[in-house]
């Protein structure tokens, strides 16, 4: 691995920490214009953060070490996943360590540890968010691989590197599979999100929460932590969806300038993503619990139907 | 006979042997020491695990040797017992030693002095169980193999109904027994179509012989049949959620730790190694079932609410799971895809291998809460990782490994699976290549799926709180039952963060079987797991561990030394509510929900449900697996009006015997007349 | 002098005595000293045989071969071990009243007369005198049967007395036919049935004739196998008369039969060169299986039951000797064997059983295995070894049984599967609960006598495991003889 | 004399074949025994005529047994069995007469048409009675299906015999000496018993009526 993979990794990681808060803030911002409000500031998030992290923090009595441990596990699988998502260079010395299947198998890391520790305190809330997580897990990870899969046909890969510098340095070429994909891509990440219509950010209303009913005991850091997960895994997929569909401007091994370039890019287009978020955020409507299965079997099968798409018209 | 003069001389067969006899020994000292409970449960089961480890030393060891062959002067005259180590009997000797040798530890803690059948003739049994599996996995003609494959059968049945005086248990042994044997004759008729009316029962000679398709493939479906029965696959998996709960939990570990593997390794042994041709939609049927019985487990193990059950459903899931990569592993190599083959059958063996860890490792954990809490049905369990911190924190690892989640081993076989599944352009029927990732997708789907029950299964067992007031009193396992499950952790998390060196195990089970294998690429990348190439695909567990360890932390040091470490406890939110139960809580039931809304059509719901005015409201569901009604209960009823058919015959009258006779007499005779 | 003489003299002696003293207590005694001692004899005579080959005795009247050497040293062993299982037994009997002193003499006496036939049928070496043993132990078992003199066993003993001897007298006529076709080969004047002459000359026996004949030998000799449809007797016979009698019935007296058939087989084969004989006793064989199974699965009496399964594994047999062959002979002499072992071990324990429950319902012997341990296991591990689970030797005949049929007759293979299948389910099921689960049960008033029955289950189990190599060397020759 | 003999033995066959089918319509018990007697002495007739052509002294043995057997001692006690238990008559048939004379006759030419080839290639001096013989066999066999009472069924299965000692005595000269005796002894000690059985049967269902006889079943 070169200096520059070294140094690119790093910076990718840094970018991660720090740009994750701000896409949220952005995303805020532009849903509240949207909505007519008077939108809090880009830099909000971060002032939250801080403001938990200087709290104590409070946790139920009988409590068990694993409710403790569970925010710092999410947040370093968080980390790690965007540490592996080529988001301004394709060479990371650690992209090698986890493919596709590996980062969708991080999630449900996450996912995982965040339920059990909502089911952990055992209060009723707690084990509700925790079924819907789950089951909004359960459909929405096996989609998110199929997307990947639809990318790693064409690509006959499923090291994300290797995708998106395929993906980027081929002339262009229209793949009706990706397509497909990408509309369950965004489906998925809305879901895996938290996202309207399937969840509600801001909102505690008890009957209709999934993410808030998860992390609703905890408090001060432990908080801060799964905020700052949660808004670096909306970071980590907005990657993943340039990456796989926008790859272009990704600076690849030892091209520095193109990695100057990158930056800017990258932001670039993750504004551009973050204002379409909002945009479907507001222009759709919250749905029923059990309605999200059928959103996101819908998903599920847009992706299978893109993989044999793929198939049919044989991927290149 | 080999000399047994000089130990240096011995074969690896001959040290398999001696753990052999010398399991079959304790097992009858266990006799003589019926009622000596102490002296069976610290003596003689820790003696069973020696052997076991060194049983596992040996299979290392054999693991690359050349096949060593050795006749015993036992069975028929022109048929005494083959017995042939070779590099998959290895593999599968690896299995049952390192699982057994968890197990035994665990059951010499978990034994206890009660009803039901002694403690001396219980170890006998179990020990004549795992003797008998590994012979099986030794034999190599159809009668010792068959021999062995029945003792394991009923020892096996017999230790299931070690508490016989419960009715439940009595069926559950009952449909266990019938259904092995049911395969067992298949297996036989299997045998008797690959001897090829030879006479001559050795695998030698099975393999010699090259049969037409047509008798080829009645032999494979025989087979699929005969070791489905074992193995659980659908539809002959009823026998299985229930043998598995009833049986004492050692046992149910070992029966779906390791029994449900030598089932497959019939399977293998079959399918792979004696049959000599290969036809296409063998591997489709395979993988047909497989998937369909992978779907079916895991659908029904997300609504169990008896924690032995929901491992019983889930460990049909898995065995679905492996048969699927058997079935694809046949398919490319039908078409003479090695390395494609080649990286799905090490993806079916390596779930195995993980599989046989976690599983008996979680099952030792229900026999660890049963034992604690007397109690098996999740509604009324909870919260015991406060109670039994040791149990709670060894099983998380299994449930992860269970959920195939990373950095272990479930999460490796789930892995290569998709891989060898992922890349299958290329295959000569365009059908086949569309069935392919559609295969894929649904493998993706029970992945996550299993995942969704094994939270459910720690959830509900071992966090939130307490469902039952007795629990409060609960006690963590005992010194040999954490050493068990220790052991079988480590095993785990072995198997998860070091596959090269595991797959370089597999080597040459593949070179046999299909004529390819990973070890070349696997070989010159140290740290990184790559089936194929580089660029394709590439999986490093260790850094991955690394990574989340260090940043898990970095985050922890950082916080604190940016912030504080303050910590305040108080009663948890209770939402303005001001009496929380724990009542409130999600049930087993309540979690389990959505799915069976889901997947209705899946399962067979009787529902009783109050209405509003109910003063004693009764909520009640019961969810039943529908095969048992369309298909067990039906050839029982065709069994029966065929039987009420055949009574009219004995009808008393002697006169009508004697018009029988005279028929017969007429007939036989107009017959041979003619 | 052969020991031969001793093997049948002994037990024709020990009926003269019994029938003199049989009413005393210590005539229970004497019954088992008489049976060792013609099991004894018969030792010595299996080891003349070792030593100088088979023998004929008498000016050929008599003759000792590999095909009924074992089977008179088998008889002998079986009925030395009923004697000693009938000690206790019909003691606990005769203290409830069921026996008096001279039903005593009667049973005892015809104990001995009927191993004294099943022997002579055996030994003899003319078809003319298996024909009078046959009909002898048929007499000697009617008594036997009837012994209680209950209505029920009047019953069928009369049943079995009718259904046999118009069985019998069919094997008369098949026999006589066989001395006329011997008529035509050889001349009036040398005209036999010695069967080892016949078998001599078996080439030349006209074909019309044996076919003729083996359809009456096997109908007659068959309805004593049992074999469906002419089995309508066994069941009742077997249930009503006393364990012991039902023990040696199903032990041994079918046995006599089936060897009575094979014997006539053989010539039968050698003259018509045809299938003819092999495919008859595979249909009947394959009947039997498949019927006896479901009849298995309808019973209620325990020793109904069992008998019927004598009937499925009788047809087994009948099956493998008509697929011919010498694995399926090879098969079917192991079974022969091993199958009068384990059931008389069975009958033994359910003797036991029955006298604890005081009733043969099986729905009120419950929990074997906590009044009696012993008991509990020998029945449990006996029906497992009946149902054909290996290491015991019953699996290994059905397995070279099955193996063999799926490629010489697959289309046979579904049924025997059925069979199987629905016999081992059906017999599991009722076994089950009668060992294990909560008991109602008393023990019994004498100490049962279960060395026969673990000897027995040994021998079983051994036999699946090792076969000592002059049995195997016998059933060899005897399967070569048998050709087909 | 020699040339009538064939025709005399074919007599005494279908005087013997006669006498089966008048037994199968005959319902008096006693004179049943009667034809029974008849049907033996005939057979005696046979054997003895046998002897004297074919010089063969173990056939008179035979008939002497079968004299002393079938003629004597059986019939006797048959006579004293019925007048001990005194039945007289088997009223109800399960199958009436007629049918059954036809069904016979059926029988009958079923067996002939069995025996014939066999007959064409006897040289015994009688070949031909085989069929009859084997006729005999199988309307005594129909006999005891048909008779529901115990003694009728009896002497079905010992005419039965007389059918088959009648083909053993023509068709072979006779069977060799040592299976006669046996032969005969089993019969005797088969009548034996059976009387004993009819006198428990009677006293324990007061009726020697087979229907009694039906608890033992599987239904």
């Amino acid at each position: 691995m070169s200096a520059l993979g070294v140094f690119s990794q790093l910076m990718a990681l840094v970018l991660a920490l720090l740009l994750a808060p701000l896409l949220t803030g952005w995303v805020n911002q532009w849903r509240h214009w949207l909505q007519n409000k008077s939108a809090p500031s880009l830099l909000q998030p971060y002032r939250t953060l801080h403001k938990l992290f200087n709290k104590d923090s409070l946790i139920a009595e009988h409590a068990s070490p694993l409710y403790r441990f569970a925010p710092y596990v999410v947040f370093g699988c968080m980390l790690l996943a965007s540490a592996i998502i080529p988001t301004i260079s394709t060479d990371l010395p650690l992209s090698p360590a986890a493919d596709a299947i590996a980062l969708v198998g991080l999630f449900a890391l996450a996912r995982v540890f965040i339920s059990l520790a909502a089911m952990d305190v055992g209060t009723a809330f707690g084990s509700m968010g925790a079924r819907r997580e789950m089951l909004v897990g359960f459909l929405a990870e096996p989609a998110l691989l199929m997307v990947m899969f639809c990318a790693s046909m064409i690509t006959g890969s499923t090291s994300l590197t290797t995708i998106v510098e395929t993906l980027a340095h081929r002339d262009l070429a229209i793949y009706p599979s990706l397509l497909l994909a990408g509309v369950a891509f965004t489906m998925v990440s809305l879901a895996e999100n938290a996202r309207v219509p399937v969840d509600n950010p801001d909102t505690h209303l008890e009957l209709t929460m999934i993410h808030e009913a998860l992390v609703l005991e905890y408090s001060a850091r432990h908080l801060a932590l799964m905020e700052w997960a949660a808004s670096m895994k909306l970071f980590a997929y907005s990657c993943i969806g340039l990456a796989l569909f926008f790859p272009w401007g990704v600076a690849e091994a030892n091209a520095p300038l193109a990695l100057l370039l990158a930056l800017p890019v990258l932001v670039f287009k993750l504004a551009i993503g973050g204002m379409l978020l909002a945009m479907i955020e507001t222009a759709s409507a919250k749905m029923r619990i059990f309605r999200v299965p059928e959103f996101l079997g819908t998903a599920f099968l847009l992706a299978v139907i893109g993989l044999l798409v793929n198939v049919l018209l044989g991927g290149t | 006979m080999p000399s047994l003069t000089i130990a240096a001389t011995w074969t690896h067969l001959d040290w398999v042997l001696i753990v052999v006899t010398a399991w079959l020994l304790i097992g009858v000292v266990g006799i003589a020491a019926l009622r000596r409970f102490r002296f069976v449960a610290v003596v003689l089961f820790p003696l069973g695990a020696i052997f076991s480890v060194l049983l596992m030393a040996v299979a290392l060891s054999a693991a690359y040797a050349t096949p060593e062959v050795a006749v015993l002067p036992l069975g028929l005259p022109q048929l005494p017992f083959h017995l042939r180590l070779d590099n998959l009997s290895a593999f599968f000797l690896l299995l049952i030693g390192g699982v057994s040798a968890g197990v035994s530890t665990f059951a010499a803690g978990y034994f206890r002095q009660g009803e039901g059948t002694p403690p001396g003739l219980l170890c006998l049994e179990y020990h004549v169980f795992i003797a008998s599996m590994a012979m099986v996995v030794l034999a190599d003609d159809a009668y010792v193999f068959m021999v062995m494959w029945e003792t394991m059968a009923f020892s096996s049945f017999f230790l299931v109904l070690a508490n016989h005086r419960i009715p439940e248990i009595r069926s559950a042994g009952y449909l266990y027994m019938l259904v092995a044997h049911v395969g067992a004759l298949g297996i036989l008729l299997c045998f008797g179509v690959l001897q090829a009316n030879t006479g001559d029962y050795t695998f030698a000679n099975m393999r010699a012989q090259h049969l037409e398709p047509f008798w080829a493939s009645i032999a494979f479906v025989l087979a699929v049949f005969g070791f489905g029965a074992k193995a659980g696959l659908l539809p002959l998996h009823a026998w299985l959620p229930d043998a598995h709960p009833a049986a004492p939990s050692p046992v149910s570990a070992l029966m779906s730790g390791v029994m449900l593997k030598i089932a497959l390794y019939g399977i293998l042994r079959v399918g792979f190694d004696l049959l000599q041709t290969r036809i296409w939609w063998w591997g489709v049927l395979l993988m047909g079932v497989g998937l369909l019985t992978a779907l079916f487990g895991v659908v029904f193990s997300t609504v169990q609410v008896e924690m032995k059950r929901l491992l019983a459903y889930s460990s049909i899931e898995n065995v679905g799971l492996m048969c699927a990569g058997l079935g694809l592993s046949l398919l490319f190599s039908s078409y003479g895809m090695q390395a494609l083959s080649a990286l799905a059958l090490t993806a079916a063996l390596y779930h195995m291998l993980s599989h046989a860890f976690f599983k008996s490792l979680l099952f030792c954990s229900t026999g660890a809460v049963l034992h604690a809490t007397g109690e098996r049905s999740l509604g009324k369990l909870g919260g015991l990782i406060r109670t039994m911190p040791w149990v709670a924190w060894l099983t998380l690892v299994g449930v992860l490994a269970c959920a195939g989640l990373p950095p272990f081993g479930g999460f490796v076989a789930e892995w290569l699976l998709l891989q060898s599944f992922l890349f299958t352009t290329g295959l000569p029927s365009s059908f086949l290549d569309m069935l392919v990732p559609v295969m894929a997708a649904l493998i993706a789907l029970i992945a996550a799926f299993s995942g969704f029950t094994m939270v459910k299964y720690f959830g509900v067992v071992f966090l939130g709180q307490p469902r039952d007031e007795k629990l409060a009193r609960a006690h963590d396992a005992g010194r040999w039952e954490r050493l068990g499950m220790l052991w079988l952790v480590v095993g785990c998390v072995l198997l998860g963060l070091f596959p090269n060196q595991v797959i370089a195990l597999m080597e040459p089970v593949t070179q046999r079987l299909v004529g390819g294998g990973l070890a070349h690429t696997v070989a010159d990348s140290s740290w990184l797991l790559v089936p194929v190439n580089i660029d394709r695909a590439s999986y490093a567990p260790v850094i991955f561990l690394l990574g989340v360890v260090l940043t898990f932390g970095l985050a922890f040091v950082l916080v604190r030394r940016l912030y504080h470490g303050r910590l305040r406890r108080v009663p948890p939110w209770d939402c303005g509510h001001p009496w929380q139960t724990a009542r409130m809580q999600d049930t087993a039931e309540g979690f389990g929900q959505p799915i069976q809304q889901i997947f209705d059509p899946f399962f067979r719901v009787t529902k009783q449900q109050p209405s509003a005015f109910d003063d004693k409201p009764i909520y009640d569901v019961k969810v039943e697996d529908p095969l048992w009604y369309w298909l067990y209960l039906p050839v029982a009823r065709v069994v029966e009006k065929l039987s009420r058919i055949v009574g009219q015959l004995q009808q008393g009258r002697i006169a009508v015997y004697l018009m029988y006779s005279f028929a017969t007499l007429i007939v036989v005779l107009l017959v041979v007349k003619r | 002098m052969s020991a031969l003489f001793l093997v049948l003299g002994i037990p024709l002696l020990g009926a003269l005595a019994l029938a003199l003293v049989g009413h005393r207590a210590y005539a229970r005694d004497i019954n088992v000293v008489f049976s060792l001692l013609s099991f004894l004899s018969a030792c010595a005579m299996t080891a003349q045989v070792i030593q100088d080959g088979p023998q004929f005795v008498w000016d050929k009247q008599f003759y000792i071969d590999p095909l009924n050497v074992f089977l008179v040293t088998l008889t002998a062993f079986v009925s030395l071990n009923t004697a000693i299982f009938s000690r206790p037994y019909m003691r606990i009997e005769q203290d409830h009243g069921k026996m008096t002193p001279p039903r005593m003499r009667l049973y005892h006496s015809m104990y001995q007369l009927f191993s004294f036939t099943m022997l002579l049928g055996f030994t003899t070496n003319n078809l003319g005198i298996i024909w009078v043993a046959m009909e002898a132990a048929t007499l000697t078992t009617v008594l036997l049967v009837s012994v209680y003199r209950t209505p029920a066993s009047l019953e069928a003993a009369w049943k079995y007395f009718i259904l046999c001897g118009v069985g019998i007298a069919q094997a008369l006529f098949g026999t006589i036919l066989v001395y006329m076709a011997a008529d035509k080969a050889l001349g009036s004047e040398h005209a036999t049935l010695l069967w080892s002459s016949l078998s001599d000359i078996k080439g030349q026996l006209d074909p019309t004739i044996m076919s003729l004949a083996f359809v009456f030998l096997l109908i007659g000799y068959g309805t004593k196998i049992g074999l469906v449809p002419l089995h309508s007797w066994l069941p009742d016979a077997h249930a009503e008369g006393p364990t012991p009698v039902s023990a040696v019935l199903s032990g041994l007296l079918l046995n006599v039969a089936m060897y009575a058939v094979l014997r006539c087989k053989v010539l039968t084969d050698g003259a018509l060169g045809t299938q003819m004989a092999g495919q008859l006793m595979m249909g009947f064989g394959l009947l039997s299986v498949v019927v006896a199974a479901f009849f298995i699965s309808r019973q209620k009496d325990v020793k109904r039951m069992f008998s019927y399964s004598s009937i499925e594994h009788m047809g087994l047999i009948t099956f493998a000797f008509g697929m011919g062959g010498p694995v399926a002979n090879f098969a079917g002499l192991l079974h022969m064997t091993v199958h009068s072992l384990v059931k008389s071990a069975i009958f033994f324990t359910v003797g036991h059983a029955t006298q604890k429950a005081g009733t043969q319902v099986m729905s009120e012997i419950r929990g074997l295995i906590k009044v009696n341990p012993a008991v509990g296991w020998g029945l449990m591990l006996g029906v497992m070894a009946i149902l054909g689970m290996p290491p015991f030797g019953v699996f290994a005949s059905e397995f070279l049984i099955l193996t063999t049929a799926m490629r010489e007759q697959p289309w046979a293979t579904p049924f025997l599967f059925l069979a199987l299948g629905v016999a081992f389910a059906s017999m599991l099921i009722r076994v089950l609960p009668m060992v294990f689960g909560d008991t109602t049960l008393k023990p019994l008033a004498h100490p049962p006598a279960l060395i026969p029955v673990f000897v027995h289950l040994a021998l079983g189990l051994a036999l699946g495991l090792y076969i000592p190599p002059y049995l195997d060397g016998w059933y060899v020759a005897a399967s070569r003889m048998l050709g087909g | 004399m020699i040339k009538f003999v064939p025709q005399l033995i074919n007599l005494f066959a279908t005087l013997i074949l006669l006498l089966s089918f008048a037994m199968i319509s005959q319902r008096r018990i006693v004179s049943l025994i009667h034809l029974f007697m008849i049907q033996g002495a005939a057979l005696v007739a046979a054997s003895f005529l046998l002897a004297y052509v074919t010089h063969q002294p173990e056939l008179y043995i035979s008939g002497v047994l079968t004299l002393l057997l079938k003629v004597i001692c059986i019939p006797w006690m048959l006579h004293r069995m019925i007048r001990k238990l005194n039945v007289r008559w088997d009223v109800e048939t399960l199958l009436n007469i007629p049918t059954t004379m036809l069904i016979g006759i059926g029988l009958v030419i079923f067996a002939f048409s069995l025996a014939l080839p066999i007959s064409r290639l006897s040289d015994a001096v009688a070949g031909g009675a085989l069929g009859i013989a084997l006729a005999c066999v199988m309307l005594s066999f129909m006999m005891m299906i048909t008779r529901s009472k115990a003694v009728p069924q009896v002497i079905g299965f010992l005419s039965m015999e007389n059918g088959l000692l009648f083909a053993a005595t023509t068709v072979t000269n006779g069977m060799p000496m040592i299976v006669e005796f046996g032969i005969a002894l089993d019969v005797l000690v088969g009548v034996l018993i059976l009387g004993v059985f009819m006198f428990q049967i009677r006293e324990k269902f007061d009726s020697l009526d087979i229907h009694h006889l039906e608890t033992l079943k599987d239904e």
